[in-house]
């Protein structure tokens, strides 16, 4: 009797010592930014490294798309609507979903010279819809909102589910 | 009555056997109600979405099978840990009825979600963090039935399967948050509980409808799987065959 | 350390069961069985194959869950199953230490070899059990109950493979331990090998008979 | 004595621990053979690759852990002796990781070097690899102790453990790629930590009450 | 008959192949989350990939192969019945070969796709599976019934009979590789042929007498 | 088949073995064996555990070559050892249809349930072995005999672990194998369990006796 509950204790102190560190380092862990992913303004800001594959999400502003006549080369520029941009250059198949206003997020290497190299341009919807005739209104008034949200949550991860 | 007798009757079949039935009847036609409607709702009156146009239809079967997935899993994994500490009966029947059940729904996921991918993502299928965790899902699932077949003896299997039920859900959050830290292509939460949607209300209110559908078969299929088992498995006692002598099988059951 | 659905009264015995049934896939094994072990005292549990022998002592601890009726044990107890449970790249000696340790005893090389003397394998000490006959791993198994301190020992068929003298040893070291205020209870299949205090016959059970218990 | 017997084992069917091994040096030079041509320098890969092929080798000898100690009979006495199984679950779990695990930590500077990983970064590696391949061992062993008494294939194994684990390549790879990127580990080795822990809070547990399932069949 | 029972023991019981189906599935998952972000397009990688996998589970199973026949007993009824053993030695290759390399073959179009191979090559990579996989099943087989007859020696020597296995996987994955470059298998596929053809000649004979070794002891 | 070193002149001789020594690690194990067994004859082999039995029917069979002196099998034979050969996760059915295939016969699995039957198994026809008790995988082994065309038996402690009913089924089998022209050779350490035609005792021999043979 005597024994069975001192074993079952032994279990239950060490399996909490073990939890308990995991939690608190889990807490830790929460506190460091381990992302990849840069919004336009850190990589204007040069917290971005360079020469190494990142990710850079935004939208692609209106009137910045250039497309090559001979091959499938496109650049664009890349910005959160608040005055940050970035010059991405890309060659290659465009997703469907890529349009001026859109979001998107663009996999590849910044240079020196600030400029975004892609090798991967993913549309990404965000989280907002609607009807066609209410978007007209809506894209003016909240434009900028819509911006920086789309940046924002997805450099803030959610354990638990968005 | 005192809550410890309350606490004893979910360890008795029989009893849940019968106070089932109403519930599992009422849920499965307010699912009836709510799919048809949000169906009809969702597919013929809302209104297109201004970039996506109709293919964001897709979202009110994708979404409230993405949720209810791994509802169904958590599910489990609670079922498992009750069935564990309090050697319970009820919860193996539970799982054994929510097993197949999440294994379809993530599957729906991941299908639609890739219908969907195709036209907003440009590709059926993206190494993203959110996908990934779907998938990763659907192999816990897998995995859990793989172990069920291959065990006999019906206590064992209840006894595994709520031991890696419980460690795999444990590993839920961390699954999703190791994907998400690294792939972000799936879009944000669109509805939270905290804040207004980001959609108008005649594109969320039919997908709460669906949403709410989807919840009720859940709980209908659920339940009434569970009276079956419970059926299949207390075949040689008194009670289930006393109901099989009196010619009223389908009473009983449906 | 005590094992079962119900406190013992009396100090002397040290396993009792009342109506216990043993079920295998819901099939009830055996009719009910009602018996008790004193100190000093040996049951042998007889039946024919497949009668639920072995089930029966991996229920008395615990290993075997699907009962119905009461059973205690109120001792430390040692099981031995037709598994051996050998380390067959181990030689007998380290077989002997390392049970030693696991049961919380400190290692101890001397007494392991004595006792693998005294059962008759001291040319063998030093072989790794995997080049030893099918009776001398037996007899390894047997040596490591030599020093053990659980009194009560359940042992599932400890007489097979043995040849005679060694059975003759074997019923030694039960006499031994039934002195030393120790009882056993052994499953066996040969007559007259060895005269236990009590012993009960497993016997198949009606599918009538199974309702009223 | 009880961990020596494991040693013992060991020594005494070296194939425990050479195939795993041998494994692992061969998969490392098929993949530094195919992919060095494409990436010229594969230390971005490295992260991933070290990680997805300690996992993998892990997976080798995972099947036949508990499996002859059952078959012979010994996980009986050893869930029915006086030490504390949890121990000598625990014990396991260390030998296991000492034959996959400390392996790979051994060998990763070879690995990395084969890879084309700068040398400063051997230091941080090899402690980026002892914080988590623990994890792998500690959840490996649960679905070992759940399938041993099956008798079926390792497949079912690694079917149930492989997405469990998951968690712990995609921390493990991504904290070498960031200190390959940027020479510190990011918050990769802090999640590491945690997830070893968290397995070692649960998994133990969870394989005691699999191994007494599995004598109780 | 004999092999019969293989394909009815399938049959009756399709877990003997979908879970090592799955398996690889996910095995597949890993290696491209953890590798995709750095390797962009992942084709080149397949080679190494597929390779690497097959030898994996091939390895998972290996050790078990003779083992359990060995312990229960069935390895003299095996020896000593009226069907020549040199056809059960090559009876048991073919199951080892259908739960390893077969399952591949059936897996290495969705893996291919996944890397995003394009399809065209589909039809080529399973050809080259198809001829290089047998040879890793039949030299595994030997070192398999060295470890069962020699115990710890067999262990030594099986480290001697893994690195045979060395120029099939380089071969195999370098046919990939130049496949999925220049849609051609270079000289790759007739080497691999050419090896499995070798193992057959040579491995059979070898396991038979490592397996008669084993039961003489 | 005929196996050994020298050839057999007499044609209801099955076995023989003149002078027969078997070594185990250069270790003569037992005094030279002079033995012979006849069509209709049975042998049984004694001896304390560790003494060769095992040994000597394995030298019997070409399974273990360190021999000395000569000896003869002259037809078809079946042997089982202490290992029983079951496939655990096949059935008793399946496990014996397999073994009609793996000795060249057609699969036929009416004969092999009426096997099942005769050992008293019908009930467990359709259980994986694993699921079976000691002494009923024992009689699954016995079942693959029943049909055998092989004439020479050669068994390893047929009688361990089964019940007394059982033990005189296997009597019953004995007595009718010998009747239809075959013969036995077996080793045993259960007394009076059967009544071979001959039996023979492997006595540990000296270092001395060694030199001379
Ligand atoms: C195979 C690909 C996909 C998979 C496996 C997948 C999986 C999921 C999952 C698991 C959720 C539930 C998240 C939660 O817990 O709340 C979800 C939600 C959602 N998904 Fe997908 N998805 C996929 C593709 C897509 C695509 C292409 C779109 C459209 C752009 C999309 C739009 C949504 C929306 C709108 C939600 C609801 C978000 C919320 O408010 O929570 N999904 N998806
Ligand atoms: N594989 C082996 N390698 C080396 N020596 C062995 C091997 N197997 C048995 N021996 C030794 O050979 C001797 C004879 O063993 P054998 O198995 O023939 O005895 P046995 O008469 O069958 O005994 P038992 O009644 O216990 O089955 C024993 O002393 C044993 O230790
Ligand atoms: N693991 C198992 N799962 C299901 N049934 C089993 C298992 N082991 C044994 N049985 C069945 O339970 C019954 C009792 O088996 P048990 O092993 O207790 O018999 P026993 O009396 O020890 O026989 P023996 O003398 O042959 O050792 C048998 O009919 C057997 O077929
Ligand atoms: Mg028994
Ligand atoms: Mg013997």
């Amino acid at each position: 009797m005597n024994v069975k509950r001192k074993q079952r204790l032994q279990v239950i102190l060490f399996s909490m010592t073990a939890l308990a560190v995991a939690l608190y380092a889990i807490f830790t862990a929460f506190e460091q930014n381990m992302n990849i992913f840069y919004p336009p303004h850190e990589v204007k800001n040069g917290l971005a490294p360079v020469g190494q594959n990142i990710r850079v999400g935004g939208m692609v502003l209106d009137g910045s798309v250039k497309r090559a006549k001979s091959d499938l080369s496109v650049s664009f520029i890349l910005s959160d609507l608040q005055g940050n941009d970035v010059a991405v250059s890309y060659s290659g198949i465009l997703p469907d979903l890529f349009r001026e206003g859109q979001g998107i997020v663009a996999e590849g290497v910044l240079g020196s010279d600030g400029a975004f190299v892609a090798n991967t341009v993913l549309a990404k919807h965000d989280e907002n819809y609607m009807p066609p005739e209410l978007s007209d209104l809506a894209i003016a008034a909240d434009q900028k909102a819509v911006g920086t949200s789309l940046v924002d949550k997805s450099l803030s991860p959610n354990i638990f589910g968005d | 009555m005192s809550a410890k007798t309350w606490f004893h009757q979910w360890g008795s079949p029989r009893w849940f056997f019968e106070k089932a039935k109403p519930v599992s009847t009422v849920l499965g036609l307010l699912s009836l109600v709510f799919l048809s409607l949000g169906i009809i709702w969702g597919l013929a009156f809302a209104p297109e979405d201004y970039q996506q146009g109709n293919s964001f239809r897709i979202m009110y079967v994708h979404v409230p099978s993405a949720l209810l997935c791994q509802s169904l899993y958590l599910f489990m994994g609670i079922a498992g840990f009750i069935g564990l500490v309090w050697r319970m009966k009820l919860t193996d029947v539970a799982i054994s009825a929510a097993i197949p059940l999440g294994m379809m729904l993530t599957a729906v996921a991941l299908i639609t979600g890739s219908l969907w991918g195709r036209p907003t993502w440009g590709t059926w299928w993206e190494w993203d963090g959110r996908t990934v965790s779907t998938l990763v899902l659907f192999f816990l699932y897998f995995g859990i039935y793989a172990l069920r077949q291959a065990i006999k003896d019906s206590s064992t299997k209840a006894n595994a399967t709520a031991i890696i039920a419980m460690v795999g859900t444990l590993n839920i959050p961390i699954i999703k948050y190791s994907v998400d830290w690294w792939h972000t292509l799936h879009q944000p939460a669109t509805f939270t509980i905290t804040e207004k949607p980001a959609m108008p209300s005649e594109m969320w209110l039919p997908f709460l409808v669906m949403v709410i559908g989807f919840y009720c078969f859940a709980g209908h299929n659920v339940i009434s799987r569970m009276r079956i088992e419970i059926l299949r498995r207390e075949s040689g006692s008194a009670w289930v065959r006393s109901i099989a002598m009196s010619g009223e099988k389908a009473r009983y059951v449906f | 350390m005590s094992l079962g659905n119900t406190a013992l009264l009396d100090e002397n015995i040290t396993v009792e069961t009342k109506n216990l049934l043993c079920f295998r896939d819901d099939r009830c094994l055996f009719a009910p069985i009602s018996e008790e072990v004193r100190v000093g005292g040996s049951l042998e549990v007889k039946g024919r194959n497949g009668s639920g022998k072995t089930t029966l002592l991996r229920a008395l601890i615990g290993l075997h869950r699907q009962t119905r009726g009461s059973f205690s044990i109120s001792t430390s107890f040692l099981y031995q199953g037709h598994k051996l449970g050998l380390d067959e790249s181990m030689t007998p000696v380290e077989n002997l230490v390392w049970f030693q340790a696991l049961n919380g005893r400190k290692a101890n090389q001397s007494s392991a070899f004595r006792n693998i003397d005294f059962v008759g394998l001291a040319e063998k000490a030093d072989t790794p059990c995997q080049f030893l006959s099918a009776g001398q791993k037996k007899k390894v198994s047997i040596a490591r109950w030599l020093d053990s301190e659980k009194k009560l020992w359940l042992l599932d068929e400890p007489f097979t493979s043995l040849d005679t003298e060694s059975s003759n040893v074997l019923v030694s070291i039960f006499d031994k331990h039934l002195v030393n205020g120790g009882s056993i209870v052994y499953s066996n299949h040969i007559d007259a090998v060895y005269t236990p205090s009590s012993e009960v016959r497993l016997e198949p059970v009606e599918l009538e008979d199974l309702e009223e218990c | 004595m009880l961990v020596r017997r494991e040693f013992i084992a060991i020594a005494r069917n070296p194939s425990l621990v050479i195939n795993p091994l041998m494994f692992l040096l061969m998969a490392v030079t098929i993949f530094a053979i195919t992919l060095k041509p494409i990436l010229g320098d594969m230390g971005r890969a490295a992260g991933g690759l070290i990680w997805v092929l300690v996992l993998l080798s892990s997976l080798t000898s995972l099947d036949s852990l508990f499996r002859k100690d059952y078959d012979n009979g010994t996980l009986e006495q050893l869930l029915l002796g006086e030490v504390n199984p949890f121990f000598l679950v625990l014990m396991k779990c260390f030998t296991h990781w000492c034959s996959s695990g400390l392996v790979m930590v051994i060998v990763a500077p070879v690995i990395a070097m084969s890879l084309g990983l700068s040398q400063d970064l051997y230091g941080s590696l090899v402690l980026c690899l002892l914080v988590g391949t623990p994890a792998i061992s500690l959840i490996g062993l649960v679905g070992a102790a759940l399938t041993v008494a099956l008798g079926r294939g390792g497949a079912l194994l690694s079917l149930l453990i492989l997405p469990i684990m998951f968690p712990v390549v995609i921390f493990g790879g991504g904290s070498i790629d960031s200190l390959v990127m940027s020479g510190e580990f990011g918050g990769g080795l802090i999640w590491l930590f945690a997830t070893s822990m968290l397995a070692l809070g649960v998994a133990p547990i969870a394989t005691l009450f699999a191994l007494r399932l599995s004598i109780e069949i």
